[in-house]
């Protein structure tokens, strides 16, 4: 890799979104499609100043900006390495398609959830470009505190207290990672950064030192990363935000805190130093319980969207397992999982969402025959469940092809049994869903002329293009970047290059 | 015998501690503020105290006084200090004992501190 | 040596000055009062700024009042910390001033508004003065002055819970002051110096361990009530809740600061080189009160249900944040805590003048009256949850920076324990700050509880409110500008 | 139980007290570090230094000016306080003293104090133009005054004594002591030296001596005047009743 490079864009690219804010509060009462749509073009610039660095990404460039120091080793540096660039281009993305969905889903005080989602946006996008803990810890924070409005954003009991739990979680969670940090900061020498090996060593500390902050950290993030006991408001929060707001919990800001994970396995203590400390069977462990037991939870879940945040649990964990494996395959798909899961979950919250909208319907038990109504909804639903079980051609696949691989690789073939196991629990709570859509309409029969039939499959009474769009687009990716996914700017061509440097 | 020696000292401590004494225990405001005198004249003294000297003079240079055996005038001009201050305090809280039995109709430190409060929300607009 | 040598006296003196000419334009044109009485304050900050740079991170500024040098005349000391907390002095309180014309307008009576501005010229100066000063008898005078007018201000509405309030100060504080009296007559009789710098070289060399151990728990307990450190913090609440707002901002923002300053400056340039001996043990004692206090305070300000009351508790919880960086006894944590001083000052005051403009606008005071605030009073609503965010600790406000050197500080030093209820501090303010911007941004008020349209408080009592919040934005971000000189000093003071 | 509580830890604060003098320096002993330290060049030198022969005065007034500027202002500020709490008369309008006392003041007591006020109005003059050769000095003397319009007031009644010393002479003299300081601390800037440098070292030598003892009876004569004022409007203040009366005309 060569040496960094100083660039601006980094920044640029973090404060776009707040055009959309400034949109918002020039006009805050008139010219509503025009805000919208301004905010709409926020987001669209951000992704496409993110996307001009692709090519320097890809020949190794590290872009990067200081944005302010507090003495010499603490210091508000935004950088963009390839895995960072990597989530943010995820993240861009999936932002740029939940803003097109939200101008038509949401539905009151419009004002208030752009300009949230534009704070999130440009706060998460500062996570993905941090170039030390602490910049990252800053705008982790403020990530958190910005994306609360969006899951109370009903206003509804529910969302209240959903809201509650999460600020409760969230700020228990935030304290830790404080904790972490100034502990990492203290044993770590000083080192805040993000080493291409890690930063910490056993020179500087003792064994105990580090397994707190590793421990301390991956509670920390574990909270956002809801790892299994952690997991509490994920649940709750996913069902009451509004649709797009929950595919950008599941898609980007639960991947916040597996992206910090990555970024405390990889580049704060390092692969090396996590083998010395033997900590990798914990979090394997852990992330096992998480993916097997969400999966059993889902299974009884009859809210679609809480269905779909078990969901979100467990799959979340695919990451941190695949981490856990420290072997280069295992790695690879289980970073890359972060994209694959944000393309296919962010199209199922998406769906739900396009559900919610056109038939005011959240339990699945009351879907019979939706299939018939919501067509291509639908089909992209199912598109997508059935990549969430693995099947060929689709991301799924790719994420367990990889894991399975690496478990192989890593000598312990029993993760494949959990990712077997997995992936019927995935198809046992995901199949009925797009068999009662599409096979069940008992319960949806009419009486007409005497005759009692089922709905016809009726095309064009889908809903808007905003909200139809989108999720065309992201069922359509989850099947092209699972078949190519070499093309520059798709996974596989940016974690590689990450995962080959660590993994010789 | 330091102690029975340095008896001044001795002397302003055991008042300073029943000023104190006075201040926390009476009930009476006014009392409350006589202990409080008490106790700073408690210091006063122990100040002058600290600048006697053994056989010493008034510090004032007339008619060739030797400054070797004069007092050590420090002390008695920060107790000039120390004497406003107290002064000033006492004042201060001498008239808001006056508005306090005005408005309230008692001296009792208690009866003051347990009588309700108006409704939280008028006290801000009153006067 | 040119004429910015004498600036640090004219910051003290311009505002004494300016109160005791301020009565005759009170009886010239009273209307003038409150902005004739920014003249000197201005005039103290504008110096304040101009000194900026002249003193280096390790050095001090020394001026010799009346030409006498330091242990025959009185010194001031200006070092780069005090320089720094003359300067939040001067900005907190000429912004509170801003503020105050408005609000004293509505809340106290005519013939008690110019001594009002009267008192809080000398408070202001008085601070000042306090914060420089290199002689310890001379910090009695002038926490005298600044005891005095904070009583007063306390009763300035004159209604009987605010004279009640400030007379429970009274009760507390003048005690205080003698004891701070006591220990100072102790130091004397040991050392026969008053100087600070001599002092610390005396004290070094004295032999009189008994009396300075006590006249050293005298001090802690002198100054501890006037910071209200945990255990004698009874005054607080109730004087901090009942003065008006812009008071409760100084009280809060400034003077529980500059008082707990006094004393870390007294444990570390008087109690210097012997402090593993002397001061450890009661600095032990100090840091499990601080301890209790961020608990108990924070546990309190949950328990409130008067907005105000509410903001007085979490000052004591604060007040231990700020102990506790001193306890650790490392450069890191005095630096935390010094910092702690500005963005709590700023936060606090902040707080306090947003929960003015409620009762300047609605006289609503309860935490349940501001359901549904947002819809009305925006500005005032927002500028609250930033300064919340600060009195949380959330990146990126200033309240972040000084608890990451706060808890550094205490993790360098091995207590851990103490990190932790930093911590613990920091969620207990999470919840407490919370509660209230939920219920202004995020419940329906009551019906007719507010008006419909935006009608917020007047500029002149927004502008100190937005000034307040963003500027613990600026120093949360911009913390590099002070944060490095800071920990020069801070280590040159250990 | 509280009383038994509090007479406990007041014991104990007595026996730590009693503890700590028992190791204190024997008092009145030349040794003493109160004795050797900083003192000796106040006595030695004050009168050459300051020109004051009341070494208490030069300490007062110079060494420790600042501290006494402190001082004043203390007493200025707890005027400023006695006022924002009980508030002021208004101008022109003089408030009437209610005697609620049972036997009224006699002919003799009247007319005794009549007699003996200004005498003591005299001596606290002389108290005051003497502090810097003899013990006295612009506090004493202000006391000394205040005592006096004390007398007067309880006497003659608040309408009889405001007459005498009405608003518009009070009120801007209460702030005469700050501001005498305030004056002669500018005044040292001016002669090259620090703030409340009375020997001003830009002039040749040094300020004549006689002008440097002027310039401290300047300052005691603003601190006797303040401190006179200011403790009588607190009186005033204090016995003020609610109810105003208008001035017999």
């Amino acid at each position: 890799m060569q040496e960094s490079t100083f660039s601006a864009v980094p920044l640029v690219a973090v404060l776009l979104p707040w055009v959309s804010l400034l949109a918002i509060l020039a006009f805050p009462k008139r010219a509503e499609k025009l805000r919208l749509w301004l905010c709409f073009l926020g987001s669209l610039a951000t992704f496409g100043v993110v996307l001009s660095m692709l090519p320097g990404i890809l020949d190794g460039n590290i872009y990067t900006i200081k944005l302010a120091s507090v003495v010499e080793n603490l210091e508000m540096r935004l950088t963009v390495d390839t895995l960072g660039y990597y989530f943010g281009l995820v993240l861009t993305f999936l932002w740029l398609l939940a803003t097109v969905y939200s101008i038509s889903y949401i539905d009151h005080k419009h004002n208030r959830f752009f300009a949230f989602m534009a704070l999130c946006e440009s706060f998460i996008l500062g996570c993905a470009f941090s170039a030390n803990m602490f910049t990252y810890f800053i705008f982790y924070e403020m990530m958190t505190f910005g994306s609360y409005p969006l899951i109370i954003h009903e206003e509804t009991t529910m969302a209240r207290r959903a809201g509650y739990k999460y600020l409760v979680y969230a700020i228990a969670a935030g304290t830790v990672l404080f904790f972490a940090i100034v502990a990492h900061y203290f044993w770590g020498n000083g080192q805040l950064g993000f080493g291409r090996y890690g930063v910490l060593s056993l020179e500087f500390a003792s064994r105990a030192a580090l397994l707190t902050v590793f421990f301390t950290y991956l509670a920390g993030f574990g909270v956002k990363a809801a790892i299994m006991p952690l997991h509490g408001w994920v649940p709750d929060a996913h069902p009451a935000a509004p649709s797009p707001a929950s595919a950008l919990l599941s898609g980007v800001i639960l991947k916040a805190g597996a992206f910090g994970i990555i970024r405390v396995c990889f580049n704060v203590f390092g692969v090396d130093l996590m083998r010395e400390l033997k900590v990798y069977p914990v979090v394997a462990v852990l992330a096992c319980i998480t993916i097997v037991v969400a999966s059993v939870f889902a299974l009884t879940q009859d809210n679609l969207k809480r269905r779909l945040a078990y969901s979100s649990i467990g799959q979340v964990s695919y990451i941190i397992l695949g981490l856990a494996m420290l072997a280069h395959d295992g790695a690879l798909g289980g970073v890359m999982h972060l994209a694959h899961h944000a393309l296919m979950k962010g199209c199922l919250f998406l769906c739900a969402g396009v559900i919610l909208v056109k038939t005011g319907k959240k339990n699945i038990s009351e879907m019979a025959g939706i299939g018939y109504q919501l067509p291509i909804t639908m089909i992209c639903f199912s598109v997508c469940a059935l990549a969430m079980m693995g099947t060929p051609p689709s991301v799924g696949f790719v994420t367990k092809w990889l894991l399975g691989s690496g478990s192989l690789e890593a000598g312990l073939p029993v993760y494949i049994v959990v990712l077997l196991a997995s992936a019927l629990l995935n198809a046992a709570y995901f199949l009925p869903i797009v068999y009662i859509a599409f096979f069940r309409w008992e319960g949806d029969e009419v009486e007409e002329h005497g005759e009692r039939h089922h709905p016809k499959l009726v095309f064009g009474k889908e809903a808007d293009h905003e909200l139809v769009v989108p999720v065309v687009i992201l069922a359509a990716l989850v099947i092209i970047v699972g078949i190519w996914s070499n093309v520059p700017g798709f996974p596989y061509s940016l974690v590689s290059k990450v995962v080959n440097v660590i993994f010789p | 015998m330091r102690l029975l020696h340095n008896y001044h000292y001795a002397a302003a401590m055991l008042l300073f501690c029943l000023g104190l004494h006075t201040v926390i225990v009476r009930r009476n405001i006014i009392k409350k503020l006589i202990g409080l005198n008490i106790m700073e004249t408690s210091v006063f003294f122990f100040y002058i105290s600290l600048g006697y000297l053994e056989g010493g003079i008034a510090p004032i240079r007339t008619g060739g006084a030797d400054p070797a055996r004069m007092v050590n005038p420090i002390p008695q001009a920060l107790i000039l200090t120390g004497i406003v201050v107290a002064v000033s305090v006492t004042a201060l809280a001498l008239s808001m004992v006056i508005l306090l039995y005005r408005q309230y109709g008692t001296l009792d430190v208690d009866r003051l501190m347990r009588e309700e409060e108006p409704e939280a929300g008028e006290s801000g607009k009153e006067g | 040596m040119g004429a910015w040598r004498h600036f640090p006296i004219f910051m003290i003196t311009v505002p004494l000055l300016g109160a005791v000419l301020l009565p005759f334009l009170g009886y010239v044109r009273e209307k003038w009062v409150p902005y004739a009485s920014l003249l000197p304050l201005g005039t103290s900050a504008l110096l304040g700024v101009l000194l900026i740079g002249r003193i280096p991170s390790g050095g001090y500024l020394s001026y010799h009042m009346g030409g006498w040098e330091p242990p025959f005349g009185i010194e001031i000391r200006l070092d780069y910390v005090g320089l720094f907390l003359m300067l939040v002095v001067c900005g907190i309180t000429t912004l509170a001033l801003v503020y105050s014309r408005r609000y004293i307008e509505k809340e106290v009576s005519g013939g008690r508004r110019t001594a009002y501005y009267v008192l809080y010229l000398l408070m202001s100066g008085a601070m000042l003065g306090f914060v420089a000063t290199g002689d310890i008898f001379n910090l009695f005078v002038f926490m005298e002055i600044l005891a005095l007018s904070s009583y007063a201000l306390v009763a300035i509405t004159g209604n009987r819970n605010a004279v009640r309030a400030a007379f429970k100060y009274i009760l507390m504080g003048a005690p205080s002051s003698i004891m701070v009296l006591l220990a100072i007559g102790f130091l004397y009789s040991v050392t026969g110096t008053l100087n600070m710098v001599d002092l610390a070289g005396r004290i070094a060399e004295s032999g009189f361990t008994e009396v300075l151990i006590v006249s050293y728990i005298l001090l802690v307990v002198g100054f501890g009530v006037k910071a209200a450190l945990f255990p004698l913090h009874m005054w607080l609440p109730d004087a901090h809740s009942i003065a008006p707002s812009p008071i409760s901002a100084l009280l809060s923002g400034l003077l529980v600061e500059v008082c707990a300053f006094a004393l870390v400056r007294i444990t570390l340039s008087v109690f210097t080189m012997r402090a593993s001996d002397l001061v450890m043990g009661t600095a032990d004692a100090v840091g499990v009160a601080a301890a209790a206090a961020v608990l108990y305070g924070g546990i309190m300000a949950i328990l409130q249900k008067d907005l105000k009351m509410m903001i007085a508790y979490s000052t004591v919880s604060h007040i231990g944040y700020i102990f506790l960086g001193l306890t650790a006894f490392t450069a890191e944590g005095l630096t935390g805590a010094m910092y702690h001083m500005l963005d709590h000052g700023l936060a606090k005051a902040c707080l306090f003048l947003c929960a003015g403009n409620f009762i300047y606008l609605k006289g609503y005071r309860r935490i349940e009256d501001l359901k549904g605030a947002w819809g009305q009073m925006p500005w005032t609503c927002f500028a609250f949850a930033l300064a919340s965010l600060s009195v949380i600790g959330i990146p990126p406000t200033a309240g972040f920076i000084s608890k990451w050197y706060l808890i550094l500080g205490n993790v360098e030093g091995g207590k851990w324990l103490y990190a932790a209820v930093l911590l613990a501090g920091s969620i207990l303010a999470a919840v407490y700050c919370l509660r209230v911007i939920y219920y202004m941004f995020f419940q329906a008020g009551k019906e007719g509880a507010w008006e419909e349209y935006w009608h917020d408080a007047p500029p002149a009592m927004l502008l100190p409110v937005w000034v307040l919040s963003l500027a613990t934005l600026f120093f949360g971000v911009f913390s590099f500008l002070i944060i490095p000189s800071l920990l020069k000093a801070a280590a040159y003071l250990l | 139980m509280k009383k038994v509580a509090a007479l406990l830890f007041i014991s104990a604060l007595a026996v730590l007290l009693l503890y700590v003098v028992a190791s204190m320096p024997p008092m009145g002993d030349p040794d003493n570090p109160t004795a050797t330290h900083v003192i000796p060049r106040y006595l030695e030198r004050a009168e050459e230094e300051t020109h004051t022969v009341n070494v208490v005065t030069g300490v007062i007034l110079n060494y420790r000016g600042y501290d006494t500027m402190g001082e004043v202002t203390v007493i200025f500020c707890a005027l400023a306080a006695v006022l924002a709490v009980l508030g002021r008369e208004r101008r022109g309008v003089i408030h009437g003293f209610v005697d609620r006392s049972e036997v009224p003041a006699s002919v003799i007591v009247k007319t005794m104090v009549r007699f003996m006020v200004p005498f003591i109005i005299l001596f606290s003059v002389y108290t005051i133009l003497h502090g810097e050769t003899s013990p006295g000095g612009g506090f004493q003397g202000g006391a000394v005054i205040g005592g006096s319009m004390i007398i007067f007031t309880t006497i003659f009644g608040l309408y009889e004594s405001s007459r005498r010393i009405p608003l518009k002479v009070r009120a801007p003299l209460e702030g005469a002591a700050v501001m005498g300081f305030f004056l002669v601390g500018s005044l040292g800037l001016v002669g090259g030296g620090n703030f409340l440098t009375y020997a001003w070292p830009r002039v040749a030598q040094g300020l004549h001596p006689s002008l440097v003892v002027w310039l401290t009876v300047l300052v005691e004569v603003g601190i006797g005047l303040g401190g006179a004022m200011v403790l009588t409007s607190i009186l005033f203040a204090m016995i003020r009743e609610e109810e105003e009366i208008a001035p017999a005309s």
